[in-house]
């Protein structure tokens, strides 16, 4: 039952890291590489609180055999913010509008909302939805989620006329 | 325990190491989530990911899709972008393959209702012969499936609808996927699958029966879908009992069809 | 949208804050959108141990045998727990309020009581292996007759779930339920131009918080234990585990604070206990979290209740008496229902002066998941039935259900039926706000109503 | 095939505070040598945002800024005793805790003013910005910080204080049910507007308008944090939540975040919400226990509602398609 060396980009950095057979990307993340962002809720793939991108697409990490995504482009929320601590538009706009409350969901909206408004700078109401339909929130009734990646998308177009 | 993760890089490789008895994954929606528990009664795990069976290829009206295909890239088959939107949500859909599909018992496994609508063929590799077979036929051990391929319908003559008990992310109460022709509005031909309703996807076929001749309209369709229920074996779950999925069918298949 | 409206109570307010009453940022936002909040789990010791527990696969069982040797053969399995490795093995959560008697064992002995009542726990090196060998481990059982209604399980001759208890209900000082007497609910039966009398139902509910209830405990160089938890009360969580473990209470140590929700299910004591044997017996970290699956069927949910409401009511809307029988569905062990039951009964007859009411509040023990706390707890349930009861009786009546609810609503100074008088009421205020929102008229004399006026 | 459309209505009232009390909860706090306060607790947040509001709670009282407190909780070996978060106590006692505690540590850093501005402590005022303020000479003033040094290295004074909120216990007259079992009592009121499709028994709920009465909303942002979520749990409960969607019998329990079903986002209603204030004498600046309350008018008011908009009366939670088309069944004499 020998370990495997996994290689990934992981937030823009190579990383290397020994996995067990079996072990999901999750575990990998947050056993081997120390980053916590990406929360086991479920580990059924049912929560949407371990969700990181995955060469650019939101993906329950749980699900991910690691082994199987050698060299793939990861992003977790540790990779969101700029170097210097800068929030950027999605997380100010979760901040300001009182978008968090336990936070055990906020990673996994926050990667979905970063990969809808990559693709969809101006999303419907109805587009954020479904966007986030996989991610479980239990506290806050999601209106406040919803109108903040709204929000997010906007100071993202404003900030691209800029 | 999972002691290896095998990642064939062929076909061949990939029926080796599932005739030696490992389980089959593709995008690990299903595989994962048993993983995770401790509940896989398996050593190895095969990962499809490197053998390349992925993608869509369209010529002549035929449509081929790779068993490793995900549903985001099924969705950009414009007839099947509403189907396949109702298929769990869209991360799960960014891993989940038609492949894995095939063998996601009810009332889940809503694509294999439409590939059992659309009469697809099931094609599958193994040591010997490859085959084709139909939706639903068991496969060996050591088989495994490349791909599905249908006929596109014509237009105007797809139908799906899937009632849930929430709108989005959610398991079938009742699928419906049918193709119908009509002829100066009488049915001249009816293909109806079923999901939800049965341990597998079903036809109902006593609903084509009652179809197929008349004016597509509410009442036939009512009568059809009170046929359907003979083709149906429905369950209680945690989603809905049998009672209500037998109750709400009929109103499925007519919505299905009039929109 | 939420918004504030300062025009009720004009002469109880007082607006000279500068911090109280503003918008203020939490303290704990910008950890959650950069991700570096840390939650319990988000610690990884060296060494770390996995403990996962083997449950009952019975509703209601004699357990004949437990087999662990394969389990025990499985690679990287450290220790199996069983009840034998537990210093006090039974108790009940309240007992730090006083309630007896212990009736729930942290590890089964020789009866399960429910479906997922637990009875090995498995601690090995990683978490593949400890599910493993919960699989291997073979357990024999020998049915009994299982109880899951609340009236069946009153009712001659119904198995007993709970040996412990005595009966399949909890003893309130000598009484089957928590009583509450206020006037004469007979006499006001006779009185009344109609009585009505109906039931009502609901099944359990799980507080579903996105992370589930689980611990790390860390041995300490200094002997001690420090117990990083999601637990929604340090202290209790302290105390019972060190009862349970008849350890000095300052052997141990709780850190926690940060958590993923709780909704009242992070009240219970399930984890840190056994987890805190399996860090004494191997001197290593423990983790012990729930899967999901425990958490949606093993933790405790909102209990089951059954409510019949029967109700004296005058030709003009006012409610003479109201007389209240209400099951509390506990399942196999007290937790906290009998405090939930009691809870209800002070609830009743709900925010209406009425001037009799009889309740009989019985707290039921039966062979499911055992219940406890949960947001709204003794109340929501209750809230379902006297609100509906309501509104069924403005529809007998032919009244709007608004002025049927303001006529008989409750106002300081109103004694309540656990003789409690009134103060603070806002019930008629909340009426007349929403009527207002939703464009419901009320004639003058209602919209005049206070409840700072008695009547 | 037909969309029926209802409103429906409930008001509800809810206990803050542990059931007959006996539920203590003590805050400790203490200034930094440059003026920071740090809150020991041993009070844990939920997610509610009970770090904030007794931080606010402290700011006040001190009159400084809210960024000037920090809060130390949930650790037992350095928090006191809190008896924890539960039955809608955590603002409530552990903000009364704060208050007290703060009240005593203000009281010190007015004395400790005092002798550095040589006046007397009665006639200082803290600005709110970080400043103790002579009334009427404003000009007459040191900072918070200058005030924590001299404190520590020149008066040789602790500038800390000392709370604890205590409703003693009360225990039920077995007989009559005679007790006290509340601190103080929210209010609240819900209309519900649903949908019900008439072939399928589905019902929507399209709109919720709900008024709460909180005492007072201490912070409004996370005051409507909680009425919105939890009317939406309240919306849930109502028409999907059940551990045993076939209760009493013991089948078909869900296992997992599919199974179990809560409306997601693509289910909810819109809603709006209105608060009203009425103080309560025993509350930290009159603020109530909202914390569990807002889930439950939701629910009779959805049930009401199906009722109005179909006939049908559900007298058992959830209020599934399921019970809705058999209520419906029933009253054709299908």
């Amino acid at each position: 039952m020998a370990s495997t060396v996994v290689s990934l980009r992981l937030n823009g950095r190579p990383a290397e890291f020994l996995a067990r057979p079996g072990t999901s990307l999750l575990s990998s993340l947050r056993d081997s590489l120390g980053l916590m962002a990406a929360k086991r809720g479920c580990a059924q793939g049912g929560c949407g609180t371990c969700t990181v991108l995955l060469d650019g697409r939101p993906v329950m990490s749980c699900l991910v055999a690691v082994e199987t995504i050698e060299g793939a482009s990861v992003r977790t929320l540790e990779g969101v913010a700029a170097d210097d601590g800068r929030l950027d538009a999605v997380q100010s706009a979760f901040l300001d509008g009182f978008a968090t409350q336990c936070g055990f969901c906020t990673a996994g909206m926050i990667m979905v909302a970063e990969s809808l408004l990559a693709g969809n700078p101006d999303p419907s109401r109805d587009e954020v939805v479904e966007a986030i339909s996989g991610n479980v929130c239990r506290c806050t009734g999601y209106a406040s989620i919803i109108a903040a990646i709204l929000d997010a998308a906007r100071r993202k177009r404003e900030v691209d006329v800029v | 325990m999972i002691t290896a993760v095998r990642i064939p890089g062929s076909l061949a490789s990939a029926a080796e190491y599932a005739a030696a008895g490992g389980w089959i994954m593709a995008g690990g929606t299903v595989v994962m989530a048993q993983v995770n528990n401790g509940s896989v009664d398996a050593s190895e795990l095969i990962s499809l990911r490197a053998a390349g069976l992925s993608g869509i290829r369209v010529a002549d009206d035929m449509v081929h899709i790779g068993a490793t295909t995900t549903f985001r890239e099924v969705a950009e088959l414009e007839f099947l972008a509403d189907a396949v939107r109702t298929i769990a949500s869209p991360s799960i859909r960014n891993l989940a393959t038609v492949g894995g599909n095939l063998f996601v018992p009810q009332p889940y496994g809503d694509f294999a209702v439409c590939l059992l609508a659309l009469d697809a063929t099931v094609h599958i590799a193994g040591s010997g012969e490859n085959r084709a077979a139909k939706v639903g036929e068991p496969l060996a051990r050591g088989e495994i499936v490349t791909g599905v391929s249908f006929a596109r319908p014509a237009a105007g003559t797809w139908f799906y609808r899937k009632a849930m008990r929430r709108k989005l992310n959610s398991a079938a109460i009742v699928a419906v996927a049918a193709v119908v022709h009509t002829e100066g509005g009488v049915v001249s031909s009816a293909r109806i699958a079923l999901g939800g309703v049965a341990p597998r996807p079903v036809r109902a076929v006593s609903a084509e029966r009652v179809l197929v001749g008349r004016w597509l309209d509410a009442a036939a369709l009512d009568e059809a879908g009170a046929a359907a229920r003979a083709d149906i074996e429905p369950f209680d779950d945690a989603y809905a009992s049998a009672w209500y999925r037998t109750r709400v069918l009929p109103v499925h298949l007519r919505r299905a069809v009039l929109r | 949208m939420t918004s504030l409206d300062k025009t009720f109570f004009p002469g109880e307010q007082r607006d000279d804050f500068t911090v109280i009453g503003s918008v203020t940022q939490r303290a704990d936002a910008l950890g959650h959108v950069t991700g570096r909040t840390a939650f319990f789990e988000d610690l990884t010791p060296p060494g770390l141990l996995h403990l996962k527990m083997a449950r009952s696969q019975r509703h209601h069982a004699r357990i004949a045998g437990v087999d662990l040797s394969d389990a025990l053969a499985v690679d990287g399995v450290v220790r199996i727990l069983t009840h034998a490795d537990i210093p006090n093995n039974l108790y009940t959560p309240l007992k730090l309020i006083g309630v007896e008697p212990d009736d729930e064992p942290i590890l089964a002995e020789d009866t399960v009581r429910y479906l997922g009542d637990p009875i090995c726990a498995v601690v090995a090196e990683t978490e593949a292996a400890a599910y493993e060998a919960v699989a291997r481990i073979r357990v024999t059982y020998q049915d009994l007759p299982a109880v899951f209604d609340v009236e069946e399980a009153l009712a001659e001759g119904a198995p007993l779930v709970n040996e412990y208890q005595g009966h399949n209900y909890f003893t309130y000082e000598g009484h089957h339920c928590r009583r509450l007497r206020f006037g004469d609910v007979d006499e006001a039966f006779a009185r009344a131009d109609h009585v009505f009398e109906w039931r009502y139902e609901s099944a359990p509910i799980e507080h579903a918080p996105t992370e589930t209830t689980g611990c790390i405990v860390v041995p300490q160089p200094d002997g001690r234990l420090r117990i990083h938890s999601d637990t929604q009360a340090c202290f209790f969580t302290l105390d019972n585990t060190a009862l349970i473990l008849g350890t000095p209470f300052n052997k141990l140590r709780i850190v926690g604070g940060t958590v993923g929700g709780g909704f009242g299910g992070k009240v219970d004591i399930v984890v840190e206990p056994v987890a805190c044997v399996a860090a004494m017996l191997t001197n290593r970290p423990v983790k012990f979290v729930y899967t999901r699956y425990e958490e949606m069927q093993v933790s405790s949910p909102r209990a089951a209740e059954r409510i019949y409401i029967k109700d004296a009511v005058m030709n003009d809307g006012r409610i003479l008496g109201r007389k209240i029988i209400l099951y509390v569905d506990a399942g196999a062990y007290a937790r906290h229902s009998p405090y939930g039951t009691t809870k209800a009964a002070a609830h009743m007859p709900g925010p209406y002066a009425i001037p009799n009411v009889w309740a009989d509040c019985h707290c039921v023990f039966t062979n499911r998941t055992p219940s406890s706390a949960m947001r709204g707890f003794g109340v929501t349930i209750a809230d379902f039935a006297l609100e509906s009861q309501m509104d069924r009786i403005a529809r007998a009546l032919e009244m709007d259900p608004l002025r049927l609810r303001l006529l008989n609503a409750y106002r300081d100074g109103d004694m309540k039926a656990h003789r409690k008088v009134a103060e603070g009421t806002a019930l008629i205020e909340v009426i007349q706000k929403a009527a207002a929102m939703v464009g419901h008229e009320l004639p003058a004399e209602f919209r005049r109503m206070s409840s700072a006026e008695g009547r | 095939m037909a969309i029926r459309r209802g409103r429906g209505y409930a008001a509800v009232n809810y206990p803050t505070g542990m059931n007959l009390g006996g539920d203590p909860s003590q805050a400790l706090i203490h200034a930094t040598t440059t003026g920071t306060f740090v809150v020991s607790l041993s009070s844990v947040d939920l997610g509610q945002g009970l770090k904030t509001v007794v931080a606010q709670c402290a700011a006040e009282v001190l009159g400084l800024p809210y960024g000037n407190i920090l809060v130390d909780t949930a650790d037992t070996d350095t928090g006191p005793h809190c008896m924890g978060t539960f039955a809608s106590r955590g603002t409530h006692r552990v903000g009364n805790a704060v208050i007290m505690a703060a009240t005593e540590a203000r009281e010190v850093m007015l004395a400790v003013a005092a002798d550095e501005l040589e006046v007397d402590a009665g006639d200082l005022e803290t600005d709110g910005s970080g400043f103790v303020q002579v009334k009427g000479a404003e000009q007459k003033r040191i900072h918070i910080t200058d005030l924590a040094l001299a404190a520590h290295f020149k008066q040789g004074r602790t500038i800390s204080g000392r709370g604890i909120f205590l409703k003693e216990k009360n225990d039920p007259v077995p007989e009559t049910g005679e007790m006290d079992p509340d601190s103080c009592q929210a209010h609240a009121c819900t209309v519900a507007v649903v949908d019900v499709d008439d072939e399928t028994g589905v019902v929507e709920v399209v709109t919720m308008y709900n008024a709460y009465e909180i005492g007072r909303a201490l912070n409004p942002a996370t005051v409507a944090q909680q009425v919105e979520g939890g009317a939406w749990m309240g919306m849930s409960h109502a028409l999907f939540e059940a551990t045993e969607p076939y209760y009493p019998a013991r089948s078909h329990g869900p296992a997992d975040f599919s199974e179990y079903l809560m409306p997601t986002a693509a289910d909810i209603p819109e809603q709006h919400s209105a608060i009203l204030e009425r103080p309560a004498e025993s509350g930290p600046f009159g603020a109530k226990g909202i914390g569990e309350m807002t889930a439950n008018a939701p629910i009779p008011a959805i049930a009401n509602a199906i009722y109005d908009a179909c006939g049908v009366r559900l007298t058992a939670m959830p209020f599934t398609p399921e019970r809705v088309l058999r209520g419906l069944d029933a009253l054709t004499g299908g």
